[in-house]
């Protein structure tokens, strides 16, 4: 059943007993085409794409737990593509492209909602670091402005820009067509989407081995509903990838680290636009429910436990006391944490490994979110096709041989 | 070369409030000159004290030996004394390998007094600092919250503690919120 | 918060205190070929279960030591000194 | 009217408080909530998405409709708080909210009548909007309206000046709950003399025997037992007593986050509001309780209907009446208990009805005995009644429904206990089918559950088992009194999901009541394939309230395992998270706000940089002195001249914020040789160099200059920012890759004050303040370093330059610092020099092409891309990030490398951080050639100036590139980074 307000009425009028399941929840074939490994996000996209625009419809989505209860599930859903290098921009403004018919492709509300992005910044340091991406973005056709305190403050009139403060914003890049998603809508469209096109998707059924031929090539995944023969995996399991490339021997450029969110009790709206300061490491945005979604840093160690420290969350709310004096005495409802997947430069791995018909697409680590349609696509396009497209090429495992990093954190780590 | 010359000395506390309460009271350390000792532990003895134990302080005189490391000590003497310290002590230890480096002008001294002292600390301190678990003669380097500080307990409710002379000022001021933050307990 | 022992200081102490520092016994390789020196400069185990890692005291007796702890459970299992061999008491792939 | 319905005889004093702008009276002890229902108030607030008209429903932390805002003045207005937990005080003022324009007349109440249009995730399935966002409807028309629509509390605006403490403790025992479980726990953990922490959420301690009427311990009341036991506890010098204090978060290795409501409940103002409890416990003992469970029928949300033992509740603790005609209807005993104390104190009781087939036992017969109208196997119809109960409609088994007339509703579905702790410290619950509960299973952490937290309910066993608990966590041998408990009547039943509907069943059944979850909801939720309660959860929202499902997850659960025929434990929970009560903000943050948010770090001579008007700007964790503006000088004015003055003259810098190490031992220098790129071995005591300090990747991580001071001594310097890095790193391939050299490393960087003098008459100034060694060309060349005194203090003395003249940098110890400045100031006077700051120190260092780490750097730059190849020991067979520098894409062509920029137009100083195209109109997309790393108004060139990364700008050198801008491209001309005296005769004088 297509949903439209019409469709909302009729089933309202009929005490909405006609509402079908958005998926199946099939058994397991014995074999697919394709098995894409982890229903978060990326991996339903994966496979929507794979069956609409790859006409591959014999492909299963296998799921551990339940499909986007991974971080796709547990984010806070900023999404943005001003990114510094030409590499980045040109797959975050891929994915950006697509957030914005997104709905409509899917025929979901993801109320992907572009209140525009601002990153702030605190000293001289700052604002060498956040105008270059300003150049660097209008280069590559990416909207971004520069604003002054001033400008900042009439765009988020919470922000506070006074001079005697310990961190005082100094300026602002500004990206409008930023903003937010909603994180299990994007999960369900692709699910609902990519399970209309015929594709299984396959909950509660963890990959504990992945198999292989004579000659090293891959022939179908061991499952906790067996085994499932497929000569093509696409591994996108995000905080868990490691642990799966480990069942094929292939050591990767990771660590999983805890990141954590939280959310304080709703308020009418106060905030309509989302802040962030790398700064003072806090960023800060109001769902449509009207909690404010805030993020928090990762623990630094490895872990794979959802739970992170308490100080972690000390510090972030820290920050955004001192960023949003007016929200100190909100209250914190309820604080989780997920699993991110780091690489060394920051940026994603989507490429062939060294073992035939094993594709892998993760190190998204605390940014993949705002990627999932642009990664669902080209990944779709790299597992049909064996070969990844120019967008997609640079992000390959190789570059960790070669040393051509996309080093994202480097730019803004530095402090002189 | 005349004495209109002759630099005088202008430390971080001048003219910043020391918070005080009627069961807290933070003064300045006297005046002291400080080395860190590094290379074999038995140098201490040069210095006074006996080696001092993990994570223990020991005393000779005026002057102090802080463990800070399995090859780290932190001597403690009065200022005056400064000059004397190094010559001797390199005299002493000639031929022992060692790393002997004057740090009196990098960190200052508190003494933390009163039945608040601990709990005070506390405020920024993750350390168990009952007297069970930090009894009196320990000492250690640690953290307050965003400064790092040396911990030496000299009494039930008297700390010494050094910190590093431009975190002096957040670290008072912290003391000063603790101060109050304590109100009724 | 973690609490960690330090073998230097042979105390219990609280993370905050300490710096993580990546994966233990990665051994510096000399005159690598590119594959081996990219191995050794960003290949990582990353294990879902018992992990070998480095800490610093840093804000403590400022020393390097070894830690084994479950990934799973954060639960810390051994700590051991840098420079010791990795204890073989405990499995290399710990529960989960 | 006031206190219409107060039991005759309360004694506690009166108070007045404000209520939506109307003036009542209440008690002390009372909270809100009791304050309210005592003057016959129940409509307190209106339900999240239609607005229906709410009341209380509980007496506690778990209250999910009985939310409003307490108002204190500017900035301290607080949203979402509960009737319940508040505590009156003369002077109270609070607001219900979601309500406009009155809580009686609300005209949201539409979203009522339209309610079956807003069915569970309604709002996935429509406002898709065309194709091109932006212009959707969603984002430019209904997110809007759905924005304000949503969001329960009212809108914070101003800072918040109140203060929040937060400290560290640490105990032997910490007890969660003080509650007879945890009170017995205490007594028996405190008598073990170990440190002992109980802590209870509300102001008082007691919990369940707060209201205990009929129980007696050891003989004695409840409420008797309960003072002296307290008072016990009290005499304990080793038993610490927080009340007002939540147990919300229980993190890895026993470390527990506790809330102290330390003012809201005060009248007076107080230095502190709240303060947070970090606890490291060696045992935790959790008696954190039970909840009741409302019951699942049509209309069970209006005002009036509430649980039966939160009735209770206010009738013994709080002598309130909340009803004068009651009805209950009940799955478990202990609504009965309700019943015949409501009964005792006048209330009439028109019915008790039992979804149970037979109800029997012990509270049932004396019920039946005191003439309350049982009705068993009772189905329920629904309510009636606007802004209040009215009717229920209540049915035996399949009879006619009898709309029985009341003004109260006490409903029990029976309880659940309060594992939220047990299951944060990551323990496992676990399903007693017997029981219908999720209980505790095997203890992953040093804990222990007691009490009903445990599923354990009869007074005598709840206070054995905390005993227990407490003597066990104590490590003491298990108790010897036993507590002799009468009057309390076994209890039991339970009921899970709906309540069967009686004929003419009709209106919502509310699961959740703060989210507006209906029972047909989850329904539907099932219905589309949602078969995880954790897509129930996040599609209906059900439990994602303030309240986080307290009184609702277990009905939603079981509604949803009924719809999906799967048992409850194979559906299963959603996590418990913390906080279990909502917590401030302002808490977690503390005292780290305003100065005190980070350490803020001053050099030695800050205050006469401050005395002497200077600007300043935060560089890491420092202060430094920008520019020395005069009268009327702008920055670009002050650092023209300071530029100016400093290149003819002198001029005098702070560069005390530089780091420095220490490096000491036999092998220094084969260790610097390992952690520069430099050769080290054979630089002579006395003399410097330049050191550039990779990271294993290869790429540029630090440099500074390396002065040898003996054969075993050097002082290194650092940048500003990568002092700390930089010592970690070094101590990290000491101690890990080295561990066999002895060399040791200290952080002298505030051991020193640096006063830098550049400029021609740098000697002039410098050498009458100078004794012990000789400052003349000769005898201490560029590059060298002496130790000796200055204004008579021991000092160290360096010939170096950043900006390309003669220079020295003066090391003092620091509380010299500022005096041997005003002493070289006084000298400098004399020679016209100038006082310069940062930004003129990076003008000339730019002039002379010096790069600076963060700035020329970002972590992917090798020395070669720099142009200082030259630093580079050739014959070093070693050395961090060696290895790297020969990778393929290290060494593969159109590497970006440091090149100078002019721009035609010498007026127009370029942006640091523009992009550099090949053309001057770059299609969208076009690949940029570089990025401007610095760019500056050259006083020594006249002109502007610039330093670039630029694709094989070595190989460029008077090309001409573009640099875009909004207002169009500016031409410029790849030129030589080095602008000014390339051959350094400015420093050889
Ligand atoms: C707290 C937090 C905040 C964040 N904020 C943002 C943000 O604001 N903006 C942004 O762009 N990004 C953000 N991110 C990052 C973003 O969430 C992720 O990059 C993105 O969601 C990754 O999507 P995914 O589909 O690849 O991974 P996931 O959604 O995690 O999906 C991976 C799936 O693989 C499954 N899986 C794992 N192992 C197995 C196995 N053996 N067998 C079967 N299935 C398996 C998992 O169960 C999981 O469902 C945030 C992340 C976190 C944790
Ligand atoms: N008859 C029944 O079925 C039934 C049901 C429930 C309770 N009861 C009675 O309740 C009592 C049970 O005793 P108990 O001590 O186990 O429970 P309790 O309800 O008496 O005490 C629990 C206490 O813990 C506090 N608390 C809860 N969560 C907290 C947190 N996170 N932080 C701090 N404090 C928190 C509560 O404020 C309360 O005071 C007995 O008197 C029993 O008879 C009986
Ligand atoms: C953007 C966003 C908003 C959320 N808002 C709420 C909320 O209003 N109430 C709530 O209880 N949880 C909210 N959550 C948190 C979820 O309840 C849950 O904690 C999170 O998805 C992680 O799952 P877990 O806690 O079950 O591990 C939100 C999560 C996200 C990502
Ligand atoms: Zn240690």
């Amino acid at each position: 059943m297509r949903f439209s307000a019409f469709s909302v009425i009729e089933q309202g009028l009929k005490g909405n007993r006609g509402w079908p399941e958005q998926w199946r929840s099939p058994e397991p074939r014995a074999s697919y085409d394709a098995v894409i490994v982890g229903a978060g996000g990326h991996g339903l996209a994966t496979a929507y794409y794979l069956a609409k625009e790859h006409s591959m419809r014999n492909i299963a989505v296998v799921e551990k737990g339940w499909l986007g209860g991974g971080n796709t599930g547990r984010n806070t859903t900023v999404v943005r593509s001003n990114y510094l290098w030409e590499e980045s921009e040109a797959i975050y403004e891929h994915a950006m492209k697509l957030w914005e018919g997104l709905s409509h492709e899917l025929n979901y509300n993801v109320m992907y909602s572009p209140r525009g992005v601002m990153m702030l910044a605190h000293n001289i340091h700052d604002e060498q670091v956040l105008k270059r991406h300003v150049h660097a973005n209008r280069l590559a056709g990416i909207d971004s402005e520069w604003l002054t305190p001033e400008q900042a403050k009439a765009f988020c009139p919470l922000l506070n820009i006074e001079k005697n403060v310990r961190y005082p914003v100094t300026g602002a890049t500004l990206q409008r067509r930023g903003g937010t998603a909603r994180h299990d809508a994007v999960a369900w469209g692709y699910a609902r989407g990519a399970d209309r096109l015929g594709v299984d998707i396959i909950q509660n059924c963890e990959v504990t081995g992945i198999r292989r031929d004579a000659s090293g090539a891959v022939s179908g995944v061991e499952t906790a509903k067996g085994f499932i023969a497929t000569r093509r995996i696409g591994v996108v399991a995000a905080g868990n990838t490691s642990v799966l490339m480990g069942m094929a021997d292939v050591r990767m450029p990771l660590e999983s680290y805890p990141l954590q969110a939280l959310v304080s009790e709703p308020v009418k709206p106060i905030m309509s636009c989302v802040a962030m300061s790398n700064t003072v490491h806090a960023y800060m945005s109001q769902s449509d429910k009207g909690e404010l979604v805030i993020g928090a840093g990762t623990d630094v160690y490895t872990s794979y436990s959802q739970t992170g420290a308490l100080h972690i969350a000390n510090h972030t709310l820290e920050a955004i006391c001192e960023l949003f004096p007016a929200v100190r005495r909100l209250r914190m409802l309820r604080n989780w944490g997920g699993i991110v997947d780091v690489t060394p430069d920051r940026s994603p791995i989507i490429g062939k490994t060294p073992v035939p018909g094993l594709f892998v697409n993760c190190g998204w680590g605390t940014g993949g979110f705002k990627a999932t349609p642009g990664s669902g696509h080209v990944f779709a396009h790299l597992v049909a096709k064996g070969e990844p497209e120019a967008i997609a090429a640079p992000f390959s495992l190789d570059r960790f041989r070669t040393g051509r990093l996309i080093d994202e954190a480097a730019a803004a780590a530095v402090a002189h | 070369m005349s004495d209109r010359m002759l630099a005088s000395r202008r430390g971080v506390l001048d003219g910043l409030f020391l918070p005080k309460g009627e069961e807290f009271s933070l003064t300045p350390a006297p005046d002291a000159a400080r080395f860190t000792l590094r290379g074999s532990p038995q140098a201490a003895r040069a210095f006074g004290p006996a080696p001092p134990q993990v994570l223990r302080a020991t005393s000779k005189g005026e002057r102090l030996a802080l463990w800070l490391g399995p090859d780290e000590i932190l001597l403690i003497a009065p200022g005056e004394d400064a000059g004397a310290v190094q010559t001797e002590l390199e005299h002493k230890l000639a031929g022992e390998p060692h790393a002997l480096v004057d740090v009196s002008h990098r960190q200052i001294g508190l003494v933390l007094e009163g039945r608040l002292a601990a709990r005070c600390l506390s405020a920024g301190c993750p350390l168990d600092l009952r007297l069970s678990a930090f009894p009196v003669g320990m000492a250690t380097r640690t953290i307050f919250l965003k400064a790092e500080i040396v911990l030496f307990r000299q009494e039930d409710q008297r700390f010494h503690v050094e910190v590093w002379r431009s975190f002096a000022p957040y670290l008072i001021g912290h003391l000063g919120e603790a101060l109050i933050g304590a109100t009724g307990l | 918060m973690l609490l960690i022992h330090c073998p230097y200081c042979e105390m219990e102490r609280p993370e905050i205190e300490f710096r993580y520092a990546g994966e233990a016994h990665l051994a510096r390789p000399d005159n690598p070929d590119d594959a081996t020196w990219a191995e050794f400069l960003y290949l990582r185990t990353n294990p879902r279960g018992m992990h070998a890692e480095r800490w610093r005291h840093i804000h403590g007796c400022g020393r390097y030591f070894n830690c084994l702890r479950d990934t799973v459970s954060d639960r810390i299992a051994e700590t051991y000194k840098a420079g010791e061999a990795r204890p073989t008491t405990l499995s290399g792939k710990g529960a989960a | 009217m006031s206190e219409a319905f107060r039991l005759p005889g309360a004694d506690g004093c009166p108070i007045r408080f404000v209520f939506d702008g109307m003036p009542y009276q209440g008690r002390e002890g009372d909270t809100l909530a009791s304050a309210l229902l005592a003057n016959g108030v129940h409509l307190v607030g209106r339900s999240y998405k239609y607005h229906r008209p709410r009341g209380i429903l509980t007496a506690g932390a778990e209250e999910p409709n009985a939310l409003v805002a307490m108002m204190r003045g500017p900035g301290r207005m607080t949203p979402n708080l509960r009737a319940t937990q508040i505590e009156i005080f003369d002077g109270l003022e609070v607001r219900s909210q979601n309500a406009w324009p009155s809580l009686a007349l609300d005209a949201g109440a539409i979203n009522d009548i339209a309610g079956k249009f807003f069915s569970a995730g309604f709002y996935y399935k429509t406002f898709m909007g065309p194709k091109v966002a932006g212009s959707g409807l969603w984002t430019r028309v209904f997110e809007p309206i759905v924005r304000q629509a949503a969001g329960l509390g009212a809108r914070t605006s101003e800072p918040d000046p109140d203060r929040y403490a937060q400290f560290h403790e640490h105990c032997d025992v910490l007890i969660c709950g003080g509650g007879p479980a945890g009170i017995a726990a205490a007594l028996a953990a405190g008598a073990s003399g170990k440190d002992v922490v109980l802590c209870d959420e509300q102001a008082a301690f007691g919990g369940g025997l707060l209201h205990e009427t009929r129980a007696t311990i050891d003989g004695k009341p409840t409420r008797q037992w309960l003072a002296e036991a307290l008072a016990a506890l009290r005499a304990m010098p080793n038993v610490r007593l927080m009340p007002r204090t939540q147990a919300f978060g229980y993190y890895a290795q026993n470390f527990i986050a506790l809330s102290e409501r330390v003012a809201d409940h005060l009248a007076t103002d107080h230095p502190v509001r709240e303060r947070l409890w970090q606890v490291r416990a060696k045992e935790v003992v959790i008696a954190t309780g039970a909840i009741e469970r409302p019951l699942v029928f049509s209309g069970n949300d209006r005002p009036g209907v509430m649980l039966a033992e939160a009735a209770r509740i206010y009738l013994n603790r709080y002598g309130v009446k909340v009803g004068t005609r009651v009805v209950l209807v009940t799955a478990h005993d202990s609504a009965y208990r309700a019943a015949l104390d409501l009964k005792a104190a006048g209330v009439t009781i028109a019915a008790i009805a039992d979804l149970r087939s037979d109800p029997a036992g012990e509270l049932v017969e004396a019920a039946r005995a005191a003439g309350l109208p049982l009705i068993a196997d009772a189905r329920v119809a629904g309510t009636k009644g606007r802004l209040r109960v009215s009717k229920v409609g209540i049915a035996a088994g399949v009879g006619a429904t009898r709309w029985i007339g009341c003004d109260c509703l006490l409903m029990s579905g029976g309880w659940t206990p309060s594992v939220h702790l047990y299951s944060q410290s990551r323990g496992k619950v676990v399903w007693h089918e017997d029981r219908q509960m999720f209980l505790p299973g095997a203890s992953v952490q040093a804990e222990r559950s007691a009490g009903a937290c445990k599923g354990t309910f009869a007074l005598a066993t709840v206070l054995a088992e905390g005993q227990q608990a407490g003597a066990a966590a104590a490590g003491t041998s298990s108790p010897s009194i036993t507590y002799v408990v009468a009057g309390d009547p076994p209890q039991s039943g339970g009921h899970l999901g709906r309540v069967k509907a009686a004929d003419g069943a009709s209106g919502k059944a509310f699961v959740d009541f703060q989210n507006d979850v209906k029972a047909d909801d989850i329904d539907l939720a099932v219905q589309e394939g949602m078969r995880s309660i954790e897509h129930v959860k996040r599609y209906t929202t059900t439990g994602m309230a303030t309240d986080q499902g307290k009184t609702s997850n277990l009905n939603a659960l079981a509604i949803a395992a009924e719809k999906l025929g799967k048992s409850v434990p194979e559906v299963g929970l959603t996590t418990f998270r913390q906080p279990y009560t909502p917590v401030s903000f302002g808490a977690f943050a503390g005292a780290n706000r305003g100065e005190l948010f980070d350490p803020l770090r001053r050099t030695p001579t800050h205050a006469w940089a401050e005395e002497s008007g200077a600007v300043f700007e935060d560089f890491g964790l420092w202060k430094r002195a920008r520019y020395f503006p005069r009268a009327g000088e702008d920055m670009h004015a002050a650092v023209h001249r300071e530029c100016t003055q400093a290149r003819k003259s002198a001029g005098v810098f702070d560069a005390s914020t530089l780091g420095k190490i220490e490096v000491v031992g036999p092998d220094s220098a084969a260790f610097l040789e390992m952690l520069y790129t430099n050769p080290w071995a054979k630089l002579e005591p006395g003399r410097c160099r330049y050191g550039l300090m990779l990271n294993e990747a290869g790429f540029v991580m630090d440099d500074g200059v390396i002065a040898r001071l003996a054969a075993d001594r050097f002082h290194v310097t650092t940048t500003t920012g990568g002092a700390p890095r930089v010592l970690h790193h070094m101590e990290d391939y000491l101690q890990t890759e080295f561990p066999d050299l002895r060399v040791w490393l200290t952080s002298t960087t505030e051991q020193w004050a640096v006063i830098a003098v550049q400029g021609p008459k740098a000697r002039e100034i410098v050498a009458p303040l100078v004794e012990g060694f000789d400052i003349a060309h000769e005898a201490m060349p560029h590059m060298s370093i002496r130790e000796g005194r200055v204004c008579g203090i021991p000092a160290r003395v360096m010939r170096v330059s950043f900006t390309g003249e003669l220079g020295y940098e003066i090391n003092v110890p620091a509380d010299f610092g500022r005096s041997v400045w005003e002493a070289v100031w006084a000298e400098g006077r004399k020679h016209d020099a100038v006082a310069y700051g940062t930004e003129a120190m990076h003008v000339m260092r730019a002039e002379k092409g010096h790069i600076i780490v963060g700035q020329e750097t970002d972590g992917t730059v090798t020395p070669d891309d720099l142009c200082l190849g030259w630093a580079i020991g050739k014959a070093k067979k070693d050395f961090i990030g060696k290895r790297s520098l020969v990778r393929p894409d290290m060494v593969a062509p159109g590497r970006k490398q440091l090149v100078g920029l002019l721009t035609v137009n010498p007026e127009t100083v370029l942006e640091e951080g523009a992009q550099i195209t090949a053309t001057a109109t770059p299609k969208v997309g076009e690949a940029a050639q570089g990025h401007v790393t610095s760019a500056y108004d050259s006083p020594a060139l006249g002109r502007s100036i610039a330093l670039a990364l630029v694709a094989d700008g070595r190989k460029r050198k008077g090309q001409t590139l573009h640099v875009p801008m909004p207002g169009g491209a500016i031409a410029v001309t790849v030129v030589d980074p080095v602008f000014f005296d390339p051959k350094g005769d400015r420093l050889n004088v």
